[in-house]
């Protein structure tokens, strides 16, 4: 599998979290991530889906987009929301930041899980992370 | 997702089965706070995550609450069995530095 | 869950014919079903996800839309293709048609295997299934 | 989706682990004809699907395939184990009426 791409589209439901895992866990399965990484991608878009419920729309109706994409061996996430916005991305990154008494780690675990985080954010338009994930063994090849 | 509580003499013994994530974590904390103040005399809780594959720091948030109370009571906590598949997480939050994790209910009841 | 829906995009590559069914299934755990019933349902998916990326695209690139929706505590799905269109509808339904030397089975076994089948085509403008499959415990409940 | 191949006197049995559907069944295809091409003297074949979760019209349609130039060179074909969740696609095809089923790969091996 050299290039695919795929898009889900869920509402701001905690019924939804392991619709979302179980889709990109699945996508991901056409590159070859060992179990524990597949694990590790599993983490992270939970993360970001449940902040976008939580953070974002605060547990009102909303839309989350899940993008998913393979390009050149790299796993490539988006997942998006149209809610709040966070007003300081580089506080927010930090362990144990948090603004809802919660663990503060959610965006701590995306980033060490995956190869690359990217936080895009306006406040009253939304939030987009891109993560990258590259599976071990073709770095390995690569090298 | 559900839950089986049993308890053996002051220890209460929480067996959790499916993922631990902000969907179910609060149904479960409802029903282990019910039970909590339901019966006289609970002093430490065992959690058995023999069978729960899933967990984020929704779920850790989870347990550390249960830590919480736990231990403002004077009690303990204990963990069983944390699969490899979410060893990750425990290890990343820094939570196995104040909660131990036991292979077997028997070793936990022991140790408490 | 009484109400719920999510869409998802892929591609017409037979890699993701499992991401088709895995992610359907489940969403379709949100309501009452049997193992048995969510087969069904996977068969279901498989077969339309494989109709428009042989059918209807011809294995050239296109994109096909998964909706799932809950309403009413039943699932419905529906599965679109922009591809070449069904010229006899009440023809492609009857067991053992094919056009591409197939099995035929593929309209029957959705027929059999959900509660309701509605075919909607246009040649030259795509296809649109829409399915609907009740978990037998309700429908026991209801009587 | 892999493919485990092995010769007993004058039967292929063939085991297949995975999906039965359009995206697999092009390379099990591949991979059984070119063994057949290679084999001199295979009559029958036995086709194990004790590890096959989930099957369609495609993977029936491939089964088929197997059944037709097996039986062309007045060969059979036997299948094994059909699991529960893949059953009813077999009910509805027909197809157990032109092909048998055995719970073991032995107990089909007695009947060819
Ligand atoms: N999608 C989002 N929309 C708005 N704010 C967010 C979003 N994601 C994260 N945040 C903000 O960043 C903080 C830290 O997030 P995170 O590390 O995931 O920890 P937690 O979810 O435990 O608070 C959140 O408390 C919130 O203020
Ligand atoms: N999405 C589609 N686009 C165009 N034609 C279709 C589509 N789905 C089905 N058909 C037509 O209907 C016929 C019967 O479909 P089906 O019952 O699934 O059997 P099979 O796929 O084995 O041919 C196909 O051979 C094709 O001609």
């Amino acid at each position: 599998m050299s290039s695919n791409s795929a898009k889900l589209e869920i509402k701001s439901l905690t019924d939804n979290i392991g619709l979302a895992r179980v889709t990109v866990a699945s996508f991901a399965a056409q590159l070859d991530f060992t179990l524990s990484e597949i694990e590790e991608i599993k983490v992270a878009v939970s993360e970001a889906v449940s902040n976008a419920i939580i953070h974002a729309y605060h547990n009102d109706e909303g839309v989350i987009e899940i993008g998913m994409a393979i390009n050149n061996h790299r796993l490539i996430i988006t997942i998006k929301d149209y809610g709040q916005g966070i007003s300081d991305i580089e506080q927010a990154r930090q362990p144990s930041y948090t603004t809802a008494d919660r663990m503060g780690l959610g965006l701590v675990f995306i980033d060490s899980f995956m190869n690359d985080l990217e936080v895009d954010s306006k406040l009253q338009e939304g939030t987009k992370l891109k993560m990258v994930k590259i599976p071990e063994k073709s770095q390995k090849k690569a090298t | 997702m559900s839950l089986e509580i049993e308890r053996e003499g002051v220890n209460l013994i929480v067996r959790v089965y499916g993922d631990l994530d902000l969907h179910t974590v609060d149904n479960l904390r409802m029903e282990i706070e019910d039970r909590l103040d339901q019966e006289v005399g609970i002093k430490n809780m065992i959690l058995n995550l023999e069978d729960v594959d899933f967990i984020d720091s929704s779920g850790l948030g989870f347990i550390i609450g249960r830590y919480k109370r736990i231990s403002n009571h004077g009690g303990e906590l204990k963990l069983i069995n944390v699969k490899n598949s979410i060893n990750k997480v425990f290890e990343l939050s820094g939570i196995l530095k104040i909660v131990d994790v036991f292979p077997s209910e028997r070793e936990a009841l022991k140790a408490v």
